[in-house]
């Protein structure tokens, strides 16, 4: 309503139009004559992958001001075709999940909750809890004299959700660092 | 799967787990094929079957054994494709002793460790060393005859009164798979966690490959088992992996005392002497991995740093690391998408040891239960735990999801797609890649001065990756890592190919051997994305199939031994005598000049010596194993043992439960007696866990979307209308379930989709109960008391996957107590059935005869079995208190004096570390063909490294051995998958994204 | 429900069994969130184990609709109730009024009876008014009612009655202006020279709003009848209008009764008493053709009370009515004097016209929340839906169900 | 003008003529469906609706929406039947069959009146010439199955299905059915409801203003009015929650559009994309009913007679639906009508009585005036 046009007046177009009855074309809104769809207006389109389970099915993932405004099946998958179950079909609302943290938190001994701590501070602190685990728990010899050369004071669980580039990092440096008790869902 | 003719989907709920894979059964049904659901809940997969088989949870072996002994009696068997293609025909040792003439043990038993000495299930050989047969499959010790014998109790009978399948029922599903069985037709079966999930979860799949070879199902359009995996990247995090006994692609992690050196290492993994096919290289691909981890760092002279890798020397999994986190022996935990105080079995036990932390570190989304455990958790309320009492420092890190980071998924059939970065990550969530790679970074500068000989892996590690603006490493350069690039020489630092460029001498550096290819030439093939009706239906240019871009398997078995189709209809791969050649509408997986005929006069020499009719070319010797020589903990043949606190007696057998399953004997883990024992009735209801199409298994990503939680909102549990009748359960009331472990509350969905079971003249009721809630995590849409809970660890012997199938408990109306009165709701039932550690936990239930007479028969052939490699168990498996030794379930064992039990454990891990190929070969041979309409590689142009290489001299010919390995790669693979993190995909149901 | 000692460490469940939360907002007359929200009580809709109508096994509550003979989706609605409250219970009665009032008004005018005139026009106004702002009130976006104008759509009950509201609006603004102009001595408003034009409009703006009265009055019987709602529907097609215009007559009259002197309210009088018998006539004929199933939430609950009470009023408001007009009859020679006695008509009259008017308001709350209630049990919707399918059927029309084998 | 797109015979109100497209709509198979509610989850996240549960159990098995309503624009709904109730929808379907419709035959009065609008109003309106009655629709008889016109009688078939079930659980997608007469599209005031040139039926939601007409207007009670609150009300137990979202279209109506913001665009609508078995088909409305008529016929030979279609029939009371459906029961079983009539269709009718009634007004008064003459 907020332009109105006498000429643009639906009573006026049911008169002018074949639609006498006023449930077709006339009454037709400039908004609805505008309508796009999202899928339209998006920046860009990324293809990715549903993250829930392992059938592996495609998603187009639509993009706008750098914000994720729509995830649908893509059809150009031959292992979907298009298709997505329930959890795939809600993706966007958990990339955009009302209940979604992005803050840091950090929770000292017998402290009652949370307290918010910046990222750079946080890994700070966890690196260095890293070295002291590893050092309070490595093992050096098993009792026969067999080397062992580990630490039993990290453990790390997970693995099934992440990307295989990223378990290759995790498998990297617990290795390197000499962690072993990682384990992830494949065996839970 | 769309090309069979019936589809048997058991232990697995099909269409409400994998919805979008379920299209292909539909597909199926809409071309005629009978669906066919065997479960003990009418489920959404069930609703479009066309018909619904209730059964007892955990007693599958028996339904299918009777079905294997129905084909054996009536010969329904495909005669002439388990002549050609199984080893029925093979003699087994004089020495061997079967379970019928054990009461239930097989021969070569040890009471002291609890597991299997199988020098006496080996083959006999003639004096090459060559397998001996009988072609008339009458011997007495030939496989087929051993088969008939093991299975000859296993009849409808028996069926009708341990599972609980009518005999029309059970006919019914005969004659459907056998009708649906031979030239013309195929019949499929679909598994999941319901079956990997049970102390014989492993044995389960190989009974229905058993079946599955007699009809002459593998290996063919419409044919093979289908396993369903449910989490995005559960392969992808078993080939690259997040395992304690596993390297990237398979190769195992060392062990102390076995794998002291280099070389005894490589001997383990495989060389040309030991192994044929692609193993046969393993000091390449070891050596590989060892220079992209520790680039200059890894000389020739320090055997590429191979000291640099921490031993292991024993069961490390996540339930033993909870023991040793009890026992305070752990400080620190990284949890990276995980929910383990909702998704692990026995939830309390999990929480208790997170307490015991001196700090942990949550990567998720959000704040779920294991990130708020010490603030609202359970334990909080009963009083067992306080917050201010509570020492272990939590750090929440917020990570970035699917659309905030590029990385590559590996999906169930082995495809490796890439996901591109679609928005930055909002506020500090970060990628795992990027924490980890500043993690790394902030370790190695703090330690950068450090002299000490154990800092030297972390700062001679290969830490330096492109960056790109915002300062996020750039993933395509780890996939560039992982694929594997020259060192050296004029091609220096250009990806490689595949991995038969991967050399032993430092000059090439791979992190994953079997993703080699994956980065050919430069171009991330994960990110292949040709649209599906722009290439034909194996969609060869889709992405990227480890290994080689191979996207199906054995398919020789889908032509008959001479090489033509076994039918017009079911016509897949055949041999083109005009050509030579094996050819057809797949890929063959077959050397590709093998004629038919050709036979090898080796039995060795890798798969240049494979007959022509030898379409398992992963196996040994060719077969499809009826009968597994090696490579099973629990026994050469599926046995039917009961389930961990089954209310039922085995009426096969006096032993009663699987001789060789883990049990851990803890206070804080206590089992339910099992049948006939005094204090058994307390718990005389099955729980059985399952998951929901509207839930991800812990909820971590749907209990906090609206969207899903509105759909299924409460924590319920379904019972028939008889137990609601019985109990006095309102519909849609509150009950309490309680199990020897722990009690929560639900919802009463009352319905008739659960079905009472007669079982030996009883009635036996099962109550479902989906996992998905929680209780305390911070900003959930919707919570609920946790199934897991209830759930006690026990685990199978191959992979050390726990049973969430079969629970013992109760159920009663009402709401559980609140507070400190729950802890006594529980302890009360506990005492009144009388449980200590040792209740339902005895292993050996048969007479000590037969004991010493399976102990007897092993012993006299301990020269050709595995060596028995104890290794002392840093923290394994250690008994728990006696019932009033407290509640808080730590346990005051030193980790170091191991039990019985413990070595049993670690002997088994030793096994199946190192030795992957055994490990995996029956469980191979019950692999599934790929589905026949998965895709197919095009090797003309998919950069099949092996096509004519001519680098690779070992063998005579190129081409057949590029087939052959890769196969028998991706066998070994799998091998090492199925056999040991296996069924793995299985995943399970408990954890959490 | 359940029996543990501990369920007390929960909320206790809400009488009636957990509701599904409707969007219906203020849905009707019992409770603001009720159109299909307060099923609970109802059989297999709350907490019913299975699919019958009526709870299965275990179902403690019982059904409120007695067993038939088919089988719902756990008791739920089929058709929704629209989101209408009081307001539209006001507005039809005010609608009815408005337009009765009109009439009177204008025959007031042009039979010289001042006091009715005024008193009707004034009336009509504020019934309009009222009632107009009732509907705005009501509509889920009040801001846009003009939306109403957009279009003329034939189709729509709705449609057309904005339009003869309209209508009926000017014409009723126009004499009331004039009225108002009259009572405050020609002074009140400045109107200068176009006095003249305004006090010339009088006939016309009478005349165009007594064409629109009847149609207002007529078409809200209209618009409820074009509806899903299965009471409305089957009242609507089966005399609905005429039960409309009676009430709206019955109304005006008593309302006329009510506010104009006796001596000047016989045409009133008469018009309620004409609106009485043929409420009472129509509502009987109307209930006779409907099927049971709809006709039960004319007589079941709060909306059989309301309509209940509607009849006693009715009878006793048209009593009241006929002795006003026999008295005034018979003593219409002595009213001039005896100021007792006028004041018994008077006071007489008052109440009756205010019977009259209260018993036009229950019928149309009543018929109102009828069809509510109507949609909230399924069975009102598929009773008669399948009694006159298979009546065709047995007729031998087959070829016209939604439901077809092929 | 351009040819007008006729699929079954019959217009759809408020067609517009010259509209480049064909009708569009939805064959529900239910016989493929497994429950999983993508179709609801897609539909939610397309059109941004608001969640619409307490996040309790309804009490209705798998089902926790509902029905359908402003939020919910596709409802799958979950039905647990035992062995005596299939008999019955088996034999209620056989029943079906041997009516053996449509048969061509002159409309009867009832079926003429399927149009009432544009029989008797709107047909001159439309520009159609149309002596009094509407004439019959040509019956396409291509879209019967093969065979369709011999006389059928299933009782004699062996209709004995392979396997008798002794327990089955039904389960439907719902949505608009997007009718050919559609009852609030004809209420609706404000033109805020359209006929798109989809032949779909979509809501304004910038012309609504909320009068709730056409709620009432619907047979079927899909469309709903979106009243603030809806979301955020305290929910009946402390323990549960209400999530935090938008309301966005507050107090207007709300229904499924057929996602006519992705139609524009040619794409699908976002359920039948999202359907993993298919269960769900979009497409042109001719085609849908095809694949209808053939899907019950194969059905019927297996013996599964419970098989039926619903909306198919150009002659129902809405003149049929866009949204066709396969069902194994009886409508009401789902939450359907079983026999729903556009309301508008007896708007003549109760024009004219209104007419009547108040010219009656007018005569009463009028008399009531002459009866009080005063001497």
């Amino acid at each position: 309503m907020a332009r109105f046009s006498f000429l643009e007046w639906p009573v006026l177009r049911q008169l002018r139009t074949s639609d006498k009855t006023g449930r077709g074309e006339s009454v037709v809104s400039q908004q609805t004559r505008d309508t796009t769809p999202r899928t339209v207006t998006a920046d860009k389109v990324v293809q990715s992958v549903c993250p829930y389970c392992a059938v592996g099915c495609g998603q187009k993932i639509f993009v706008k001001d750098d914000k994720v405004v729509q995830i649908e099946g893509d059809p150009d998958s031959p292992i979907s075709r298009g298709r997505l179950c329930p959890k795939g079909a809600a993706s966007e609302q958990l990339v955009n999940a009302p209940g979604r943290v992005t803050d840091v938190l950090y929770r000292a001994p017998k402290a009652k909750d949370w307290t918010k701590i910046d990222l750079p501070t946080a890994i700070d602190m966890i690196a260095d809890r890293f070295i002291e685990a590893r050092r309070n728990h490595w093992e050096d010899f098993d009792d026969k004299g067999h080397p062992l050369r580990r630490t039993m004071g990290i453990a790390s669980l997970g693995g099934a959700t992440i990307d295989n580039e990223e378990n290759y990092f995790a498998k990297k440096l617990y290795t390197a660092a000499g962690a072993i008790q990682i384990e992830n869902q494949a065996r839970i | 799967m769309a090309n069979a003719d019936c589809i048997i989907i058991q232990g697995s709920n099909m269409a409400e787990c994998h919805p979008v894979g379920f299209q292909w059964v539909s597909e199926a049904k809409a071309r005629g094929a009978r669906i066919i659901h065997v479960d003990p809940r009418f489920t959404r997969t069930t609703a479009i079957a066309d018909k619904h088989v209730p059964i007892r949870a955990g007693s599958d072996i028996v339904l299918l054994g009777a079905l294997i002994n129905r084909v054996l009696t009536e010969g329904r068997y495909f005669d002439e494709y388990v002549r050609a293609y199984t080893n029925a025909a093979n003699l087994i040792s004089d020495d061997y002793v079967d379970t019928e003439d054990l009461d239930g043990l097989f021969s070569g038993f040890d009471p002291d460790t609890n597991s299997y000495e199988n020098s006496t299930w080996s083959y006999q050989t003639d004096e090459h060393g060559a397998p001996l047969k009988d072609p008339t499959l009458k011997d007495p010790k030939s496989v087929f005859q051993i088969l008939r014998h093991h299975y000859s109790r296993y009849t409808p009978e028996m069926v009708e009164e341990n599972c609980g399948i009518k005999p029309a029922d059970f006919d019914y599903l005969y004659e459907s798979v056998t009708e649906n069985s031979g030239r013309e037709r195929t019949t499929c079966f679909a598994y999941a966690v319901g079956w990997t999930q049970h102390s014989l979860g492993a044995q389960f799949i190989r009974t229905a490959s058993i079946l599955q070879l007699l009809l002459g199902n593998m290996g063919r359009p419409g044919g093979g088992i289908m396993a369903l995996r449910g989490h995005a990247t559960i392969q992808g995090s078993t080939d690259i992996p997040t395992l304690f006994n596993l390297l990237p692609g398979y190769l195992p992690m060392p062990s102390a005392g076995v794998h002291d050196t280099f070389d005894d290492y490589v001997a383990a993994v495989g060389t040309p002497e030991t192994h044929k096919g692609y193993w046969a290289n393993g000091r390449a691909y070891a050596t590989s991995l060892l220079k992209a981890w520790w680039g200059d760092a890894a000389t020739k002279d320090n055997d590429f740093a191979f000291d640099y890798l921490p031993r292991i020397n024993g069961a490390h999994g996540t339930y033993q690391t909870a023991v040793r986190m009890l026992n305070d022996g752990v400080d620190g935990y990284f949890l990276l998408g995980q929910n383990p105080a909702v998704g692990s079995a026995n939830g309390r036990m999990q929480r208790m040891a997170m307490s015991h932390l001196k700090w942990m570190v949550v990567r998720d989304f959000s704040l779920i239960e294991s990130a708020t455990w010490w603030k609202d958790g359970p334990e909080i309320e009963t009083g067992e735990l306080k917050t201010e009492d509570i020492d272990t420092e939590m750090f929440f890190l917020p990570a970035a999801n699917h659309t905030e980071k590029a990385g590559t998924f590996t999906q169930t059939q082995r495809l490796v797609q890439w996901r591109h970065k679609a928005v930055n990550p909002p506020g500090d969530a970060q990628s795992e890649l990027d924490f980890f790679y500043e993690l790394g970074q902030a370790v190695r500068e703090k330690l950068k001065d450090s002299d000490d000989p154990r800092d030297r892996p972390l700062l001679d590690m290969t830490w330096d990756y492109p960056v790109d603006e915002e300062g996020e490493v750039d993933a395509e350069a780890v996939v560039k890592e992982i694929n594997g690039y020259f060192i050296g020489g004029d091609r220096d630092g250009e990806p490689l190919d595949n991995f038969n460029q991967m050399t032993d001498d430092g000059a090439t550096a791979g992190g994953c051997w079997i993703y080699a290819g994956v980065y050919a030439g430069g171009q991330n093939m994960a990110a292949r994305r040709k649209p599906r009706d722009e290439q034909d239906e194996t969609a060869g240019e889709w992405a990227w199939a480890w290994p080689a871009n191979r996207r199906i398997l054995y398919n020789r078995a889908s032509a008959a031994p001479d090489g033509t189709p076994w039918s017009e209809r079911k016509k897949f791969v055949w041999w083109d005598e005009e050509t030579g050649k094996w050819t057809g509408k797949d890929v063959p997986d077959f050397p590709i000049e093998r004629a038919p005929a050709a036979k090898s006069d080796q039995a060795y020499g890798g798969p240049a010596h494979l007959d022509g009719d030898d379409p398992f070319i992963m196996q040994a010797d060719g077969k499809g194993w009826l009968f597994a020589p090696s490579g099973m903990i629990d026994g050469p043949i599926p046995t039917h043992y009961e389930p961990q606190e089954s209310t039922v007696a085995n009426p096969l057998y006096s032993q009663q439960n699987s001789p060789t399953r883990m049990v851990m004997r803890r206070e804080d883990n206590l089992s339910a007696p099992g049948a006939g024992v005094p204090g058994s009735e307390v718990f005389p209801y099955v729980f059985t866990t399952y998951r929901l199409t509207e839930h991800h298994t812990a909820g971590g990503m749907s209990r906090w979307l609206p969207y899903l939680s509105e759909l299924q909102p409460e924590m319920f549990c379904e019972i028939s209308p008889e137990l609601a009748a019985e109990v006095g359960l309102e519909p849609y009331g509150w009950a309490t379930l309680v199990s020897p472990r722990a009690a929560i509350e639900a919802r009463v969905l009352v319905t008739k989709r659960m079905t009472p079971l007669t079982i030996g003249g009883k009635t036996v009721h099962q109550i479902g109960l989906p996992y998905h809630w929680g209780v305390g995590g911070q900003g959930a849409v919707v919570e609920g008391d946790s199934a897991n809970d209830l759930l006690g660890v026990t685990m199978d012997p191959n992979v050390y996957i726990q049973n969430s199938k079969y629970v013992a408990g109760t159920i009663v109306p009402g709401r559980r107590p609140r507070g400190p009165e729950l802890v006594d709701f529980v302890e009360k039932y506990q005492r009144e059935a009388g449980l200590s550690p040792e209740s339902g936990n005895q292993q050996v239930t048969v007479s000590a005869e037969d004991v010493a007479a399976s102990h007897h028969a092993g012993q006299g052939r301990s020269a050709g079995g595995h060596a028995h490699r104890g290794g002392d168990s840093a923290v394994g498996v250690t008994p728990g208190r006696t019932l009033d030794g407290g509640r808080d379930g730590v346990s005051d064992g030193d980790g170091t004096t191991a039990s019985a039990t413990v070595d049993s454990a670690d002997d088994r891990s030793g096994r199946i570390t190192i030795e992957p190929t055994e490990a995996a070969e029956p469980t191979e041979a019950a692999e599934p063909t790929e589905p026949a309409e998965t895709a197919v590689s095009n090797r003309a142009d998919d950069g099949d490294p092996s096509d004519g290489d001519p680098d690779h001299g070992r063998h005579a010919d190129g081409s057949a051995i590029a087939e052959t390995e890769v196969a028998e790669a991706e066998a070994r693979a799998r091998a090492a998958r199925d056999g040991q993190a296996d069924e793995t995909g299985r995943e399970n149901e408990e954890e959490d994204d | 429900m359940s029996t543990s000692e501990y369920d007390s460490y929960r909320p206790p469940e809400p009488e009636g069994g957990r509701r599904k939360r409707r969007r219906g907002g203020r849905g009707g007359p019992s409770g603001p969130d009720d159109s299909g929200g307060r099923r609970g009580g109802r059989g297999g809709n709350g907490r019913g184990g299975g699919w019958k109508n009526r709870g299965a096994d275990g179902n403690r509550e019982m059904p409120m609709v007695e067993d038939v003979e088919f089988t719902s989706y756990y008791g739920r609605p089929i058709v929704k109730a629209p989101p209408w409250g009081d307001e539209i219970g006001t507005y039809l009665f005010l609608g009815g009024l408005a337009g009765g009032s009109s009439l009177l008004g204008f025959g007031a005018q042009l039979t010289d009876r001042p006091g009715l005139r005024i008193a009707s026009r004034m009336t009509a106004i504020a019934a309009t008014g009222i009632g107009g702002a009732a509907l705005v009130a009501d509509l889920g976006r009040p801001e846009r009612f003009l939306n109403m104008m957009r279009v003329v759509k034939v189709s729509s009950p709705m449609s057309l009655g904005t339009w003869i509201l309209s209508g009926f609006g000017v014409g009723s603004g126009v004499t009331f202006a004039i009225e108002l102009d009259r009572i405050t001595g020609e002074k009140l408003l400045p109107l200068g020279p176009l006095r003249k034009v305004l006090h010339a409009m009088e006939t016309p703006a009478a005349v165009e709003s007594a064409f629109f009265a009847t149609p207002l009055a007529a078409y809200t019987a209209v618009l409820l009848g074009a509806t899903a709602v299965p009471t409305w529907n089957a009242a609507g097609r089966n005399g609905l209008p005429y039960v409309f215009v009676s009430s709206a007559s019955m109304a005006a009259g008593g309302a006329a009764m009510a506010l104009a002197p006796v001596a000047e309210t016989g045409p009133a009088r008469l018009l309620a008493l004409a609106g009485t018998a043929g409420e009472a006539y129509a509502m009987s004929a109307m209930r006779k053709r409907m099927h049971p199933a709809e006709i039960d939430p004319l007589d079941d609950g709060e909306p059989g009370h309301k309509l209940h009470r509607a009849e006693k009023l009715l009878i006793a408001g048209a009593v009241g009515a006929a002795a006003v007009e026999v008295g005034a009859r018979v003593f219409a020679k002595k009213l001039g004097g005896g100021w007792k006695t006028r004041a018994v008509l008077r006071g007489l009259s008052v109440v009756s016209g205010a019977a009259l008017a209260a018993a036009s308001a229950y019928t149309r709350f009543g018929v109102l929340e009828a069809g509510i209630e109507s949609t909230k049990d399924p069975r009102h919707v598929v009773e008669p839906q399948r009694a006159r399918l298979e009546e065709r059927r047995a007729r031998g029309i087959t070829d016209d169900s939604i439901t077809t084998g092929r | 003008m351009s040819t007008p797109t006729i699929d079954d015979g019959t217009l759809a109100d408020g067609h517009w003529h010259d509209s480049a497209h064909s009708r569009k709509g939805f064959f529900t198979d239910t016989s493929i469906c497994i429950g999983c509610k993508a179709c609801e989850v897609a539909c939610k996240e397309w059109n941004r609706n608001p969640q619409d549960g307490t996040f309790e159990l309804l009490g209705s098995s798998y089902d926790n929406t509902g029905s359908l309503g402003a939020n919910t624009w596709r409802h799958v709904a979950f039905i647990e039947q035992d062995s005596e109730r299939i008999e019955k929808a088996r034999e209620s379907g056989r029943k079906l069959v041997n009516l053996g419709m449509p048969t061509i035959r002159p409309r009867t009065d009832e079926s003429a009146a399927a149009q009432p609008l544009d029989g008797a109003l709107g047909a001159a309106a439309e520009g159609r010439t149309s002596a009094g009655l509407p004439t019959t629709p040509e019956l396409n008889v291509d879209l019967l199955a093969p065979g369709a016109l011999e006389p059928t009688d299933l009782s004699n078939v062996d209709t004995t299905p392979p396997d008798t079930a002794d327990f089955r659980w039904l389960i439907s997608s719902d949505v608009c059915k997007h009718c050919t007469h559609a009852g609030c599209l004809d209420v609706c005031p404000t033109g805020a409801l359209f006929r798109t040139e989809f032949d779909t039926v979509v809501v304004q939601n910038d012309v609504c203003n909320g009068c709730g007409t056409c709620v009432a207007g619907c047979p079927f009670g899909v469309i709903e009015r979106r009243d603030d609150g809806t979301i955020n009300t305290p929910t009946d137990r402390d323990d549960r929650k209400a999530a935090d979202m938008d309301v966005p279209n507050a107090g207007t109506a709300n229904k499924c559009t057929l996602c006519y913001d992705r139609l524009v665009e040619g794409q699908e609508p976002a359920c039948a994309q999202t359907c993993p078995t298919q269960s769900i088909k979009f497409g042109d409305r001719q085609d849908m009913v095809e694949q209808a008529h053939d899907r019950v016929a194969e059905l019927h030979a297996k013996g599964l007679t419970e098989a039926r279609l619903y909306g198919a029939n150009p002659n129902d009371g809405v003149g049929g639906t866009g949204s066709v459906f396969l069902l194994l029961d009886e409508p009401e079983v789902y939450g359907l009508p079983p026999d729903p009539r556009v309301a508008t269709k007896d708007l003549p009718k109760m024009y004219a009585n209104a007419g009547i009634a108040a010219l009656g007004m007018v005569a009463a008064a009028g008399l009531a005036f002459l009866g009080s003459r005063r001497s």
